[in-house]
């Protein structure tokens, strides 16, 4: 049920969320979860995302699962680009459909946490000077432990 | 035994992909890593702190103490960074 | 800052978040939240929704300040509509924009939730045979008192 | 004072607004439920389940103790559902 896909092509929410909704008079509540890349300061050029080909696709199915496991979803959709991004692009995409709001809202938080500490990809940022690799967040590994309790 | 590095570790070894013949005593991701960080200077940098290595065997996420197989696609990197 | 809207017309989620998007190249998440009419059974004909003007705006307009408040939200849009709507078509869109993940996906929440109580609209549901005022939920009551502690 | 209705509450009254001029022991929302239940059997019955009646003072939910002026725009409805 849930759609899963890594590309370079940016994405387009509206065309998503009517995939999802598609033929589904059920669905009550649909959430967007869209990460863009961030320039706080203005000094970022471009955003390159590496990743694992083949493990990619396969965690992020993985992850979707596991939230359709715990929720009553209707539908749920991952897209994740890769490749050499500029500053406000759109990096990755989640949508989560339910009856009630509750599952959609909560699978959404939950599929970007594990998304963030599990699926294979890297960030290198591009300024003015010099390449940096986005370094991983304490944060990121918090957030999902509020999903085992 | 085929081994690929990701984001900074694959350009501190220099390459993204090596294909290894391992010795018996090697069992486990962490006996790998102990193994490979003798191999090169840049290995030794990209594998220094441990605590920053994250492996994956067959495309799924292991622990250090993870016995491996002499077929098995081994995948070392950082942390990731997505989403 | 906030963007409040009541009306008949429905809603087109891209534009509305190439507007809260426009010019801020700081923000790195995007949640939105579309409520829709739901029909479980394929006996719904239409959904009306009945609003108090003026209070609706006010009331609208003083949940968006209480979440920019609460988070720091670079961004923040609540459209509801009201009139006679059809299965499957937009109810409420909220939007939320913000450095990182969490602010966006926890203002969006508390919007829903105080939206959902406080917000003064008013759905009545007409099938095959009769019309009916929806009943209010004790589980919304309840998704307020998360916000308390 | 004006009061408005809405949703079934209003339905069961027969109209969406009434202006009223009130005796002076009407002070506060509870009192104005009382003397309004005793206007009409229409008003009797959708005021009937006093913890089903919320009420706006000015465009602002209060509770059924609030104070009322004799300018006040009240209004009278059953638990919100919209969202």
């Amino acid at each position: 049920m849930a759609y899963v896909s890594v590309q370079t092509d940016d994405f387009d929410l509206n065309a998503e969320v009517a995939c999802i909704r598609a033929g589904n008079q059920d669905i009550g509540a649909v959430v967007s979860f869209i990460g863009t890349v961030r320039d706080i300061d203005g000094s970022l050029r471009s955003m390159t995302l590496e990743h694992y080909p083949g493990m990619t696709e396969q965690e992020l199915e993985r992850i979707a699962n596991e939230a359709e496991k715990r929720w009553p979803l209707i539908g749920c959709r991952i897209i994740h680009r890769f490749g050499t991004l500029k500053p406000a692009d759109n990096i990755v995409l989640v949508i989560t459909a339910s009856r009630h709001r509750s599952a959609a809202f909560e699978a959404a938080d939950f599929l970007m946490d594990f998304l963030k500490s599990n699926a294979p990809f890297w960030k290198k940022e591009t300024t003015a000077g010099k390449e940096q690799w986005v370094e991983a967040k304490a944060a990121d590994e918090q957030a999902l432990e509020r999903w085992n309790s | 035994m085929i081994v690929k590095y990701f984001s900074w570790i694959r350009e501190n070894i220099g390459q993204a992909e090596e294909t290894l013949s391992l010795p018996d005593t090697v069992k486990t991701v962490a006996d790998l890593l102990d193994y490979l960080s003798k191999s090169s200077e840049g290995h030794a940098a990209a594998l220094d702190v441990r605590g920053l290595v994250r492996v994956a065997v067959n495309q799924i996420h292991v622990q250090h103490d993870h016995a491996l197989s002499a077929d098995d696609e081994i995948a070392i990197f950082p942390p990731v960074t997505g989403g």
